[in-house]
């Protein structure tokens, strides 16, 4: 209930300063409005497009909740969401297999793409202690690398010159009609994508692992209590591994699922920072799948509605700064909200600056 | 003023500390209630208390980390707000922590200093470290570095670095639990040098009835938050004061071994007889060791040997002690027999069967129960519910191939939780919120309920109350009683006395000998423990 | 690169045929009494180069036409489609892209969101002509061989021989600029060198500067940023003193202070845009057709020499004159010259 | 490869580690008090900008350079107070920071126009002239700030009262709580630390190195910073090291070509990385890393 108050106030302030930058540049602070609102949720069109954003993020998200659960900290989903988007392309132009075969194992090397990507930091980790954090990120910069490469050489992804001396775009053919991910409704009726389907049954799948399964505990505990959990039998290298491994597959799965489901080609830019706002999704979550449903549907209307102000004249820049303040508008008040009954409750959260008992209270003499 | 006092004089002077009507609850919980606590200059004040009734809750008011609901809290008579930890060192409080407060990755040097203002002064500390360490018998090296000290030695530090401070009223919370009798021996002179020569105040917490008539001057009981029963302790006894901690009368045989009562006033020919009552009938030679462990020899990361060429052999049915002062390769094998270590040579064999040691889990697999010495570390997940933990190594038991059972998961965890006696607001509390003797006991029941073949108790009534020590003492010895094989991993010479019927001597990270409980005297197993075979 | 102006030639002819009915209503196409017009662009709309000289061009055109003006800029070719009917839906009468990595929008002048709409597609790449969209093409490989010949032309005279080429990310256009601008150099001092370098980033100007000052060092006198955003921070380098030879990636700037550029190599894409513009303008810009850009033959795209002595310039012309007529054929010369 | 080619790299491989140095210098110190904010990137952007933007107004690049640090400063200041204070999943501050950073100096530099500004070059008379080593001695002043704030940064986090309660905080919270420090209070001091000499860093970039301002100039280093300081195993000296390696990948991959060498660009842009990962493989260590790093600090039982 407070929360909610207080959500409301700082979605007010967040959407007061936008406002002021949106004047301030000569726009209309009333129109931008109405454009973020148009954009997201207002029709069905407008719908179609958040959902088709939420997809991605909310299977990113999947993952990033498996490994952040199992205490090992993926930060390098936009690099292995890209590489399983290229996996996936790979087999999707190269397969000669009836159409609805072909999706299907272009989302799973999507998922496998990713899940080795993510793996090789775990390898790295497990056998020479590198640290995971900055390996995920290192790694996500190199996976750029290679999937720019692999859409500059024909052998590989690169969309087949028209003619001889013609330029070749760095990116790859467009995939065929008949291997896209197949949704039901078309745009601007109500579009659901098969990724949002596919993402909506992992979801509860991994709820149900995540809170019931041995699996599930066996994570927990090892993300709260290594050693307590070596102690229980639980292997790190293996667990943990694993959980870097899926963390890593949920975010190429997710590549796969833009590519086949709304791109239709591999773009070095596909990736289009669908994995760090997973990543954002899971951590506002908490980590609890279910959770990551309505958050991933928040930032997918914040991104459908941002591209609408974004083609009504308001400079992209603005349009992030508004995405951000927003973003911070509904995640500060839940922890502050918490901080502060958590202060009540146990009241052992000193005053922000303490001062010294002398200063507080003069000293009575009570002899 | 207060009642139990007889010395008027002392009546006319205010005291050091005084405590009215402090209250403390934590969401439903009353921590401490309406507490009344009056402590003078020049005398050692001793506080007891089961667990979770309070003590370290009421130190903390003090101290300035937890801030009270109700009370006042008089320094010398002056009325005073403690509102931080800054407060109370003005105020001449200084505070001995029952979980340590160190930074390992830090000096010795560097903990003395911290919290302090001003300039870091290395060779001034260190100087100092020196002084104090000598004035009070606590040499310590100011350049080691904490991580690598035992825990008497991080104890010692402990107080140096509150005692360097010069605070007029000392407060020490369970400091014993982790010393050696020699050891805290030595803590008590110091002590009571503090006091008489240089009239500071202690409160000292403690579960050990023996410490606190031997030690203290005034006690004070602690029950379920509020204070029970006060009194100078001369005219009070071990029985009376344990009664008046649990409310109800003690059985004082065995049990007073762990709380110290017998080594009091009882001859050696006492506790043997004491420890004659044990009933652990088994003949180690009969039957395959449930425990045996052969020529193991494990390395730290730094290449140290911490156990050398281990031996060692339990049989079913009987507790055995492993005796020695702390830091000799106990915390080794506790880790190794958790699993948590890889043996660099050697074998562990469990009913006869050698089990592999790189694989993770198989030593609880093949039936090895562990109370580890540090609960925290290993034993227990402090985030996750008391269900949660209680259930958490042989997840089997309450799952089907994948889900695990909820429902029988709670039945489960509700009848230990009976069973054990462990006092929590709801099964779904997590474990962070029990008092150390709960979580304690959380752990022993775990591990108890899975029918371990072998049970490795280290330190296993650190921290517990009167109660719960006999609760753990009738628990041990019922499951050796059903067979178990009891490895217990102590520094106390009585709880050895009281529960084992052999005892295996470590030093320096190997076995120096075995003994039958009848032949063990206080002068073969000092041997033993300074490294002599006898 | 690219088609060959022969074959280019008749796209707009047979086309022609299955173009769609709009022209006659421009500019207001969709009726609705006002004329929006709305630019889509993959790039910085304030890179001070070639995506910005887009929209200003755009800018001030509809200005001066009391026309409504959207510009968006730095979409990611991914999000395009959505982009182009986000703009559909804001009821704009021209669809604009900016480039040709935005291609992936063109579906959307299909659907049904888009009715009614004229769309502007510039391409130097490929394009499938469709009956809703009217393309606008250049030709790289012209500009830069012309580009490459007024800058052999200025090492001719001062005795250079090493030139540098920086550019972000290594990509097929940027490979094939520089293969043209090699070519063309070799036109005049066939024993030049050209040092190539991608630092993987249009924008990062500490990364180009750090190019450009090794490739300087290395004795390099002529310098092409072919860049975005840092740009400036590698022209920054030329100054009078040390006499590098600094060429603009697409727009002319010449009568800046300073005297920074050499030349100006010039293939503003806001000029084929405005020569759009004021085609829609008039209710003559044809859907289903496409209009090329050729060098020498057009007023734009040109190369500028902007010191240049009145033989430099006579020669220049003659080049430019040259590939206009077909009697150089630019990759004829690339492939000879520029491997 | 002669000495030329050599001080044409040496030379590069400082003036592309300078900034790094900089930000590592202040991110070295905020992870010794137990804190990860990959807002780094965010607080050299913010300074780059902002010292443009100062240098711009004030005809000053040293007065752009010190606004440069406190908008490094502001970013600190955010970033710890919403995750040392309101205790917001740093990880979640770090991400919405930067994109918020981003897309404001992006916006502010499309709506503004600012004039080119740089500090001045020092060159040592005499010592410059030697060969090789001689660049070291011909750098933009600010270059040299750093022989002082390495040492300063040392002796802060080592030597100073201020770093001994930083590295206890860093190690065990809850100890260091329950002995009187202030946890969060401490943290958020570092993050401004940190602030600060990442704001350097970017200004640095911006008005010693380019000179101007283009969105997104920073491309990233701040994350590179945070994989300097892993890298370095928490060491200064390690650190430092770090820098210099990627420092050096570029200053080689960017000389190459002019040296005459074609080699693949994506593999030349990935080599940093490449490198970075492989000489953590080889040298890294756990055992140095703050045990409390990234953990939030909630008070509790202890
Ligand atoms: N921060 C807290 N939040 C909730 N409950 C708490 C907190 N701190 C203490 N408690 C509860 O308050 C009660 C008193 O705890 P305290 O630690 O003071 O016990 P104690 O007498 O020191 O016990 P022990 O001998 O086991 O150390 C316990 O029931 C404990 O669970
Ligand atoms: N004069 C001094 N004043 C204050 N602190 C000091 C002084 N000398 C050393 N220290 C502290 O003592 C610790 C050990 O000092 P020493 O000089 O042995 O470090 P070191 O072994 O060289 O350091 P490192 O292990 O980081 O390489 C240092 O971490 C520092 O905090
Ligand atoms: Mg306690
Ligand atoms: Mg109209």
């Amino acid at each position: 209930m407070q929360v909610t108050l207080i959500t409301i106030v700082a979605v007010a302030i967040a959407v007061g300063l936008s406002m002021i930058l949106v004047s301030a540049t000569g726009g209309s602070p009333i129109d931008a409005a109405k454009a973020l609102y148009t954009g997201s949720v207002a029709d069905v069109a407008a719908w179609s497009e958040t959902l088709k954003a939420a997809a991605p993020l909310l299977l990113v998200a999947l993952g990033a909740c498996i490994s952040n659960r199992a205490g090992v900290f993926n930060i390098g989903q936009e690099g292995q969401l890209l590489l399983g988007a290229a996996a996936g392309a790979y087999v999707a132009l190269h397969l000669a297999l009836p159409g609805p075969i072909v999706v299907l194992l272009s989302l799973l090397a999507g998922a496998a793409a990713g899940g080795i990507w993510s793996g090789a930091s775990a390898v790295m980790n497990y056998t020479r202690g590198v640290n995971i954090v900055v390996s995920t990120l290192l790694m996500s910069f190199i996976a750029i690398q290679v999937v720019s490469f692999s859409v500059s050489v024909p052998w590989l992804l690169q969309a087949p010159r028209a003619s001889a001396d013609s330029i070749a775009s760095p990116e790859s053919a467009q995939l065929p009609e008949a291997v896209r991910l197949m949704g039901f409704g078309q745009y601007p009726n109500l579009e659901i994508g098969g990724g949002l389907v596919i993402a909506l049954i992992l979801t509860i799948v991994l709820a149900v692992l995540l809170g019931r399964s041995r699996w599930g505990f066996r994570l927990n505990m090892l993300g709260l209590n290594p050693m307590a959990a070596r102690h229980a039998g639980v292997r790190a290298s293996y667990l943990g591994g694993s959980a870097l491994f899926l963390s890593g597959a949920f975010a190429g799965l997710a590549g796969a699922v833009i590519l086949s489901g709304s791109v239709f080609r591999l773009q070095p830019a596909l990736s289009n920072n669908f994995g760090w706002d997973g990543l954002l999704v899971a951590l506002i979550a908490r980590s609890r799948p279910i959770a990551a449903i309505p958050v991933a549907l928040l930032f997918g209307a914040l991104r459908s509605g941002s591209s609408f102000l974004a083609s009504t004249g308001v400079p992209n820049y603005l349009v992030d700064v508004v995405q951000s303040l927003l973003v911070l508008a509904f995640v500060v008040p839940p922890v502050l909200a918490r901080v502060r009954s958590r202060g009540r409750a146990e009241a052992t959260t000193p005053p922000s600056e303490p001062v010294p008992a002398a200063t507080t209270e003069p000293e009575k003499v009570t002899a | 003023m207060t009642d139990g006092q007889t010395d008027s004089a002392r009546d006319l002077e205010a005291p050091a500390l005084e405590l009215r009507g402090v209250t403390k609850c934590f969401g439903p919980v009353v921590a401490c209630d309406a507490v009344d606590l009056a402590v003078r200059s020049g005398e050692i004040h001793g506080l007891l208390g089961e667990n979770g009734a309070g003590k370290s809750t009421l130190m903390k008011v003090l101290l300035g980390l937890v801030q009270r609901d109700e009370g006042t809290i008089m320094r010398s008579g002056k009325q005073v707000e403690v509102p931080t930890p800054q407060a109370a060192v003005e105020l001449g409080l200084g505070m001995v922590h029952q979980h340590f407060s160190l930074i390992e990755s830090l000096t010795v040097w560097e903990n003395v200093s911290l919290g302090e203002p001003g300039r870091v002064k290395r060779d001034e500390i260190a100087d100092q470290i020196k002084d104090v360490g000598t004035r009070y018998g606590l040499p310590i090296s100011p350049t080691a570095r904490v991580g690598d000290l035992s825990a008497g030695e991080r104890q010692r530090v402990e107080i140096i670095k509150c005692l360097r401070r010069d605070p007029e009223v000392l407060i020490l919370d369970e400091p014993t639990s982790v010393l050696t009798m020699n050891e805290s021996q030595e803590l008590f002179e110091v002590l009571r040098d503090v006091v008489t020569r240089e009239n500071r105040a202690v409160i000292l917490i403690s579960h050990k009835l023996a410490e606190i008539m031997a030690a203290t001057d005034q006690v004070t009981v602690l029950r379920k938050g509020s204070v029970a029963f006060r009194c100078a302790t001369p005219e009070t006894s071990p029985r009376e004061l344990a009664k008046q901690m649990v409310g109800r009368e003690v059985s004082l045989h065995s049990e007073g071994a762990a709380l110290g009562l017998i080594s009091e006033d009882t001859t050696p020919e006492e506790v043997q007889a004491a420890a004659a009552e044990a009933p652990v009938k088994a003949d180690p030679e009969a039957r395959t060791p449930a425990l045996a462990l052969t020529d193991v020899v494990v390395k730290g990361d730094d290449g140290r040997v911490l156990l050398d060429n281990f031996g060692l052999t339990v049989a079913p049915g009987e507790i055995l002690a492993l005796y020695g002062v702390e830091g000799n390769g106990q915390a080794t094998l506790g880790d190794l027999l958790s699993g948590l270590l890889e043996p660099t040579s050697g074998t562990v064999a469990i009913n006869g069967a050698a089990v592999p040691m790189t694989k993770i889990g198989a030593l609880h697999k093949a039936g090895v129960g562990v109370v580890p010495e540090d609960r925290h570390r290993s034993g227990v997940v402090l985030d996750m519910s008391v269900l949660d933990n209680l259930v958490m190594t042989d997840l089997g038991r309450v799952s089907g191939r994948f889900l695990l059972r909820r429902r029988e998961a709670r039945k489960l965890a509700t009848r230990l939780i009976e069973q054990f006696n462990i006092s929590t607001p709801s099964i779904d509390t997590p474990l962070r919120n029990l008092s150390g003797g709960n979580q304690q006991r959380v752990v022993l029941a775990r591990e108890l309920s899975t029918d371990p073949s072998v049970l490795v108790a280290a330190q296993p009534t650190h921290g517990l109350d009167v109660g719960a020590i006999e609760d753990m003492y009738e628990r041990l010895r019922a499951a050796a009683g059903r067979g178990v094989a009891v490895l217990l991993i102590t520094t106390e010479l009585e709880e050895v006395m009281a529960l084992a019927s052999r005892v295996a001597v470590i030093s320096s990270g190997r076995v120096t000998g075995v003994l039958d409980i009848h032949e063990a005297t206080a002068e073969r197993l000092g041997l033993l423990v300074g490294g002599e075979a006898a | 690169a690219c088609t060959s102006p022969s074959d280019t030639a008749d796209t707009s002819s047979d086309s022609s045929s299955g173009s769609s009915d709009i022209a006659s209503k421009e500019p207001d196409v969709n009726g609705d009494g006002k004329v929006v017009v709305g630019v889509l662009s993959p790039g910085d709309l304030n890179d001070n180069g070639y995506y910005e000289s887009f929209v200003a061009k755009a800018e001030a055109f509809t200005k001066s036409k009391g026309w409504t003006l959207i510009k968006v800029g730095s979409i990611n070719p991914a999000d395009a489609l959505n982009q182009a009917r986000n703009l559909c839906r804001q009821k704009v009468d021209l669809v604009a892209l900016g480039a040709a990595e935005l291609k992936d929008a063109i579906p959307a002048s299909a659907e049904d969101v888009c009715k009614g709409t004229a769309w502007y597609v510039p391409s130097s790449a490929e394009i499938k002509q469709t009956p809703q969209i009217s393309i606008s093409r250049d030709f790289i490989n012209e500009s830069l061989l012309a580009a490459g010949y007024a800058n052999g032309l200025l090492m001719k005279d001062k005795g250079y021989t090493k030139a540098g080429y920086i550019t972000g990310p290594e990509l097929d256009f940027s490979v094939q600029a520089a293969k043209a601008f090699k070519a063309g150099i070799k036109e005049v001092v066939p024993n030049a060198t050209l040092a190539t370098t991608y630092t993987g980033d249009f924008n990062d100007s500490a990364k180009a500067k750090e190019a450009a000052t090794a490739q300087i060092n290395q004795g390099a006198k002529v310098v092409y940023p072919y860049l975005g955003g840092a740009t400036d921070a590698v022209a920054a380098l030329a100054t009078p003193q040390n006499g590098l030879l600094m060429s603009t990636p697409g727009t002319d700037r010449c009568g800046e202070p300073g005297n920074k550029f050499a030349v100006s190599v010039i293939f503003d894409p806001g000029e084929y845009f405005n020569a759009a513009l004021s085609d829609f303008a008039d209710g003559k810009l044809k859907m289903g057709v496409s209009r090329d850009w050729h060098l020498g033959k057009d007023s734009v795209p040109t190369v500028k020499l902007c010191n240049g002595t009145a033989d430099q310039n006579a020669k220049l012309k003659q080049f430019i004159e040259d590939i206009g007529s077909g009697k150089v054929v630019p990759d004829t010369e690339v492939s000879k010259l520029g491997g | 490869m002669g000495t030329e080619e050599i001080t044409t790299i040496l030379s590069s491989t400082l003036r592309l580690t300078a900034p790094l140095a900089f930000a590592a210098c202040g991110e070295y110190l905020a992870e010794r008090a137990g804190t990860q904010n990959i807002s780094v990137e965010g607080m050299m952007l913010g300074g780059a900008f902002g010292s443009v933007a100062v240098a711009s107004a004030t005809g000053s690049a040293t007065t752009g350079l010190l606004a440069g640090a406190i908008v490094g400063l502001v970013v600190g200041w955010l970033h710890g107070n919403l995750s040392h204070r309101v205790q917001i999943n740093t990880f979640v501050v770090g991400l919405v920071l930067n994109a918020l950073v981003l897309g404001l100096t992006s916006f502010l530099i499309a709506i503004s126009q600012f004039d080119a500004h740089q500090t001045a070059q020092l060159s040592i008379p005499g010592l410059r002239d030697v060969p090789i080593l001689g660049s070291f001695f011909e750098q933009r002043w600010p270059m040299y700030t750093l022989l002082l704030i390495v040492p300063l940064t040392w002796w802060l986090v080592e030597r100073s009262r201020w770093g001994l309660n930083l590295r206890a905080v860093a190690d065990n919270p809850q100890a260091a709580d329950v002995t009187g420090l202030k946890v969060n209070k401490l943290r958020r001091q570092a993050l401004l630390y940190c602030g600060v000499l990442s704001g350097l860093g970017g200004a640095y970039l911006a008005t010693a190195e380019v000179g101007t301002f283009n969105a997104n100039m920073t491309a990233g280093r701040g994350f590179i910073v945070i994989a300097a300081v892993i890298f370095g195993a928490w060491r200064l000296k390690g650190t430092l090291i770090g820098c210099l390696v990627f420092g050096f990948a570029d200053a080689l991959r960017l000389a190459l070509p002019a040296l005459g060498f074609q080699l693949n660009s994506q593999l030349l842009v990935a080599a940093p990385y490449l490198m970075a990962l492989l000489a953590m493989m080889l040298f890294a260590s756990k055992s140095r890393e703050p045990r409390a790093l990234g953990k939030p600090f909630v008070r509790g039982i202890t």
